[in-house]
């Protein structure tokens, strides 16, 4: 009955499959949509990493100029932050997040829709830059007032990276109101807050991080727009202004923005390995309440970023505190995982390969963390390679190889197929050797005094053998990753065969058949414990209680299900699913309608931007106003749109 | 081949790759012109002293923590056709609290030297200090010596066990100043007044540059620090209070004056030459310029063939670079302003 | 579905884990990062106080009675919105049209104030670019502004909804959510009241 | 939770409330204003009793007119977060910039 009331549904907006994924509001398509754009996105940056290495294989090198150089690092960094890692975790935001926490949709299906569209549209302005000679050349952290003045920056490429930042951070802003509304308000009954996945978790520790720094990127970015555009005084040391505002400004986000990129990926890894141990998650209060806390720790280490600025023994002393005191929760985190590993029957697939070299590249990345922790050694290795090296052990060696983790984890739920194990064993041992061989040699680079971020040295430096490794491991990793794209595409072509739970799966989004149908769950689902589905698998042994912690405006009932048991009720019954499933042919199994007003906002949106941008080009630029309103009017009516379209939010009701 | 001995053999051959990285690693770093581990002044090396016990400390943690995932991967894997549910433990409260005290620990001992040194490295020096004004300039640097009233470019010359206070300035962006072997970085701010101090203690040469991304050519706002004894350091002193020689006695000197001073041919518009009408403050004050041992913000040792290099086309030598010729010198006028410039001794 | 008619007149609220509705709280988790929005520019505002090489100068420009009509105004139009909420609560839309168009006139006041505030500046030489106090005030109070007029759109697409029909008491939620928004921009005026016009130098 | 909704509803305050809660809005802003004609009395006084009287005219708009004060403990705690961090960050920026 549930198919046929689907059938129905479906018919009503049955569209060409390219109407279907412009218009669709299906997380799990939306998921899709991100995977595959910051995948492609990846390969750009990768390219761009490719070009720096190459132009610093040999000293005195003119590969690449200056300018071209700048440009590469600038956007190098700007599309694996905004492009590549935070999308990536927000594919699996999208697809996982709800069949964790056995919902049927986000909170608000058509403004997950609009995240995506903004964050494509806004990512294909940054991107266009290259087309006009023009890309970002200021590097990604964009200090002021390099970049605020149109003096010292002339030409269009800090607006471009200004105005596609701004549509970004929209994107961004949305998604992470999305899920925050979902996580909190959408949990299958019994799943208490301290029942739900550590991805569930981090991701909603994300969101808040999200929706708490991003607002100071935002402010800041507009006082460089408002510098470059209006003759505004912000930076502008003439008039008194003080560049370094920006700098606080972008670290109050930029350091938030650490660990938005890599508590998502520490999720993934807490999703992993207990799968490939059988072992639930060591300590899971611990690493939940170690993420809480680094979320709350990292809006007071900001100016750890800004040691040798000069901003007296007594700032810098506190905030080396706060940065040391962030390292605690970070170790707990990493012996947690070592837990969890220990006394397990640890099944060495690629998942948990990726999963278990991620605890020792991210704990290298953590240690010299805790170096620059230290001021005085930041003194001599802030703005060197040693920081190069560093931060790549954290976003390539954390997120990244975790990321890497989750595709071979989680492709057979997203695509039905099994990626290929030989060909990511392979992936896996070239990329840790790839990787270190890029990275590791960096370290060496700092000792010897290189400092980031120039486009050539000299011969008799001393740099040149360990530049010409790191270059050498670079190649080797670009070929690394094009395997995983290759294994990719070739499990695509092979029939959708994968079982519904490869891998003896211990959350929830194992339990529905890989890929999901439209609706996920044919009866939403009953937790009666963390590791809910692993508990339906194998008995209550593990039960802890069923469910009785929950309490006043946390509890849940299940209007959806009246007939399914409560929380209260639940335990004992094996399959809670099979149970609910005869009760009632769910006619209230609907589905939100697919819309074009998601993409046409998102559109208008980056018309706003491109306005602006037009707006400070030679040739363009009394356009450049009209095409803005232009904008605002197609946001404006998008939205009236939007309001009056006949549909219910929640996509689960 | 089974996938028990793929594993293991790739684990081997991964190790062993590894090996030389890091072998070789630890014979081959340091000994370059700016490696930090052969400290020269006094701020670099009680930085360094720091670093050598956390960094030991780091490897200590880096291989436990190894050791103890490998050591897990390998003692509790899944045999092919195992098929085994372990014990479903949730945790211990007593090792949490335990791995939770040991980092604490650590980083408290890490702490106290680490604040300690921070204080002491800002330490104000004492009456006898050199104070030399430093100005970060897209991309080149200027010294001044109130006290003696010299003001030179891209070559600091400071004096054996003297303490320095350098004050850091800028007239444009924001750049960082670093000499790696004598100190660590501060950064030139404009309107800020940083400060940073040190004593060199060995004499000699050491190079440094910006370390802060500040335009197209940051990669080449290169400088040199020339420590000196006091008696090399006064005589340098006294070379450099000399004015300008009024006319060279040779004639291509002669004439390269008259055409650095013409006008139309807007060197002096950029540049001074003390006693002269050049009184340029954009680019590097060129009074001394023969005396130097580098030119073009560190990018060329001072040779006349250099020099000429550079007059020709700056912009190929340092593309983007602030100096705009007004039209292409001639060969004739590019010898005669080189041995001008190489003439201001 | 029979049994559901049970929980169907029960607000959508009931639907969610929490028993609070999704839009108030993405109203409010949105709130909570405006914090952050105005946080960041009132302490720029507040680092740059006084730090203007020339003038005019905060206190040779700033009209206080004035701008406390102002806020006055903005106050009155909160309190027109709760009483607006209420109205449409207890099904009596007249009063909540009544009280929402007063409000929505309340604000577009304040923003009338606000412009003719503005052109006195900048008849006195207060422009964006003269100095930093007009850099930085201009930038937060237009930005306060424009949360105004963002406000005042949405009330008055509330009032029209309501008109043809398609905003019954049944969703005064979405009146709740508007008014969230609405408080919040005036307690944003409150600080900004008082740390910018207020506290002398 | 039902029985928490309608303690939640019946607390709920009426127009009456609303009105006085502005009375006394208005009453403090025209103390502040006042306070504007009475620097010289004041003087040191003058930068705590402002923010004292904003702070108070800011929780009875959140309290009453947002109703947090009624609303779930969840919205409070997390729009209370946001203030927080904002406050907190603004504190630092002040001492950081010595005002």
């Amino acid at each position: 009955m549930v198919e046929s009331a689907l059938k129905l549904e479906r018919a009503r907006y049955e569209r060409s499959a390219l109407v279907e994924w412009l218009t669709t509001v299906d997380h799990k398509k939306i998921g899709i949509l991100y995977f595959w754009t910051s995948l492609a996105f990846l390969l750009i940056g990768g390219l761009l990493a490719l070009l720096i290495r190459t132009q610093l294989i040999v000293p005195d090198n003119t590969f690449l100029g200056p300018q071209a150089y700048n440009e590469v690092f600038t956007m190098h960094g700007t599309i694996m932050i905004f492009l590549v890692v935070m999308p990536l975790n927000a594919a699996f935001f999208n697809f996982f997040v709800p069949l964790m926490i056995g919902a049927r949709d986000v909170a608000f299906p058509r403004l997950n829709a609009f995240s995506y569209w903004a964050f494509l549209f806004g990512s294909l302005l940054l991107l266009s830059s290259f087309l006009f000679g023009a890309a970002p050349d200021g590097g990604w952290f964009g200090y002021a007032n390099l970049t605020s003045s149109r003096l010292y920056s002339p030409g269009l490429n800090i607006d471009f990276w200004v105005m596609g930042l701004q549509v970004l951070g929209v994107a961004t802003l949305a998604s992470a109101l999305n899920f925050f509304v979902t996580i909190v308000n959408m949990r299958a009954p019994g799943m208490s807050l301290m029942r739900m996945p550590v991805f569930v978790w981090m991701t909603l520790v994300t969101a808040v991080l999200i929706l708490l720094a991003f607002p100071s990127l935002t402010v800041g970015l507009v006082m460089i727009m408002f510098d470059r555009y209006f003759g505004t005084n912000f930076f502008n040391p003439a008039a008194g202004g003080d560049p370094v505002i920006w700098q606080h400004l972008f670290w109050i986000f930029g350091h938030p923005e650490v660990y938005i990129l890599i508590l998502p990926p520490m999720g993934m890894i807490s999703e992993i390995l207990p799968t490939f141990s059988r072992k639930p998650l060591f300590g899971y209060t611990f690493v939940v309440f170690a993420g809480i806390v680094i979320a709350f720790l990292s809006f007071g280490v900001w100016a750890h970023h800004m040691f040798a600025v000069g901003l007296g023994p007594v700032p810098n002393a506190v905030f080396a505190t706060t940065t040391m005191l962030i390292a605690i929760p970070t170790g707990v985190k990493i012996f947690n995982w070592l837990g969890t590993l220990w006394g397990g029957a640890i099944e060495m697939k690629t998942a948990l390969l990726f999963a278990a070299s991620f605890i020792a590249m991210f704990t290298i990345g953590g240690i010299s963390g805790v170096m620059h922790a230290s001021v005085p050694i930041d003194y001599w290795q802030t703005d060197s390679y040693f920081v190069v090296a560093h931060f790549h052990y954290v976003l390539f060696g954390g997120s990244l190889l975790a990321i890497f983790a989750a595709i071979y984890y989680w492709f057979p739920k997203m695509f039905g197929r099994m990626l290929d194990e030989r060909l990511g064993k392979l992936h896996f041992w070239l990329t840790l050797i790839g990787f270190n061989l890029t990275f590791f040699p960096m370290h060496f680079l700092g000792v010897d005094g290189m400092p980031r971020r120039i486009y050539m040295y000299s011969a008799g430096m001393g740099w040149d053998l360990w530049n010409l490794v790191a270059s050498i491991g670079a190649y080797l990793l670009g070929a690394s990753t094009l395997l995983l794209f290759v294994n990719m595409l070739k499990t695509l072509r092979k029939p959708a065969d994968a079982p519904a739970d490869p891998w003896d799966g211990r959350t929830l989004e194992w339990s529905i058949p890989s890929p999901p149908p439209a609706h996920n769950f044919d009866v939403v689902p009953v937790v009666r414990g963390r590791d809910a589905f692993w508990i339906e698998k194998y008995g209550a042994e593990e039960v802890i209680g069923p469910a009785p912690e929950r309490h006043g405006a946390e509890a849940g009932h299940n209007p959806q299900n009246p007939h399914n048991p409560g929380p209260g009720e639940g335990a004992g019954h094996d399959q809670a699913a099979s149970h609910g499933a005869e009760h009632h042919g769910d006619s209230r199994i609907h589905l939100p309608p697919p819309s074009w007003f998601p993409l046409t906002t998102g559109a208008g949106l980056t018309l706003m931007g491109i306005g602006m941008v037009m707006h400070a080009s030679d040739t363009l630029g009394s356009l450049g106003f009209p095409v803005v309103g232009l904008g605002i009017a197609m946001v404006v009516v998008s939205l009236l749109g939007w309001t009056f379209e006949p549909i219910h939010e929640e996509g689960h009701a | 081949m089974t996938k028990g001995r793929l594993w293991k053999r790739s684990l081997v051959v991964g190790l062993l790759s590894l090996l030389p990285t890091i072998a070789s690693g630890c014979a081959v770093i340091g000994g370059s012109p700016q490696s930090v581990n052969r400290p020269a002044g006094d701020s670099m090396r009680k930085i360094w002293d720091l670093f050598v016990p956390i960094f030991w400390l780091s490897v200590l943690v880096f291989v436990l923590v190894t050791a103890i995932l490998l050591f897990a991967l390998w003692r509790f894997r899944r045999r092919p056709g195992e098929d085994r549910r372990p014990e479903q433990l949730h945790g211990n409260t007593r090792l949490e609290i335990a791995w939770t005290m040991v980092p604490a620990i650590i980083l408290a001992i890490i702490a106290v030297p680490t604040l300690s040194l921070m204080f002491e490295l800002d330490r104000e020096p004492g009456p006898d200090a050199l104070t030399v004004r430093v100005i970060g300039h897209q991309w080149w640097w200027e010294f001044q010596y109130p006290e003696y009233n010299v003001v030179t470019a891209n070559e600091l010359h400071l004096v054996v066990d003297r303490p320095v206070r350098l004050e850091l300035d800028s007239v444009d962006v924001i750049h960082s100043f670093w000499i790696p072997r004598l100190s660590g970085k501060r950064d030139v701010i404009p309107n800020w007044d940083n400060v940073l101090i040190f004593t060199p203690e060995e004499v000699g040469i050491f190079p440094g540059q910006c370390a802060e991304f500040c335009g197209i050519q940051h990669a080449n706002m290169k400088f040199r620090v020339v420590v000196q004894t006091q008696d090399e350091f006064d005589a340098w002193i006294r070379q450099q209070q000399q004015p300008a020689a009024e006319a060279p006695a040779d004639p291509l000197a002669a004439r390269g004056r008259e055409i650095f001073l013409t006008p139309a041919n807007a060197c002096i518009g950029c540049h001074t030459v003390a006693g002269t009408q050049a009184q340029g403050k954009v680019g590097p004050d060129l009074t001394h310029v023969g005396s130097r041992g580098i030119i073009a913000g560190g990018v060329l040792e001072n040779t006349p063939e250099n020099l000429a290099r550079w007059l020709r086309n700056p912009q190929a030598v340092k593309p983007g670079n602030k100096m705009i010729l007004p039209r292409q010198l001639t060969d004739e006028e590019i010898e005669a302003l080189v041995a001008y410039l190489m003439s201001l001794q | 579905m029979s049994d559901s008619t049970a929980v169907g007149h029960v607000p959508e609220a009931h639907h969610t884990t929490t028993g609070i509705s999704h839009n108030k709280m993405l109203m409010w988790a949105f709130l909570a990062s405006d914090c952050m929005f105005f946080g960041s520019l009132i302490w720029v505002y507040m680092v740059y106080r006084g730090r203007s090489l020339e003038g005019p100068y905060t206190q040779e420009i700033l009209n206080i009675p004035y701008t406390s009509v102002s806020a006055a105004v903005l106050l009155l139009s909160s309190l027109a919105m709760v009483l607006a909420l209420h109205g449409i609560q207890h099904g009596d839309m007249r009063r909540f049209r009544v009280w929402l168009g007063a409000t929505a006139a309340l604000g577009a006041l304040f923003l009338g104030g606000q412009y003719f505030e503005f052109t006195e500046f900048y008849h006195h030489g207060l422009t964006l670019e003269q100095n930093l106090f007009g850099t930085t005030f201009f930038v937060l109070t237009g930005f306060h502004g424009t949360h105004v007029g963002i406000g005042i759109i949405w009330l008055v697409t509330l009032i029209l909804m309501s008109l043809f029909g398609r905003l019954t008491p049944a969703n005064a939620e979405r009146v709740e959510v508007a008014g969230l928004y609405w408080h919040f921009v005036d307690i944003v005026w409150i600080v900004i009241f008082t740390l910018v016009y207020l506290i002398p130098y | 939770m039902q029985q928490e909704r309608s303690v939640v509803e019946r607390a709920h305050p009426g127009p009456a409330t609303y009105v006085k809660v502005a009375v006394i809005l208005a009453i403090v802003t025209v103390i502040e204003v006042a306070t504007y004609y009475l620097v010289d009395y004041l003087q040191a006084a003058l930068i705590p009793i402002l923010l004292v009287l904003s702070a108070a005219k800011f929780v009875l708009v959140v309290g009453f007119y947002m109703h947090l004060k009624f609303d779930a403990p969840l919205l409070r705690g997390m729009f209370a977060w946001g203030m927080t961090v904002a406050i907190g960050i603004t504190l630092a920026m002040l001492a950081l910039y010595k005002i």
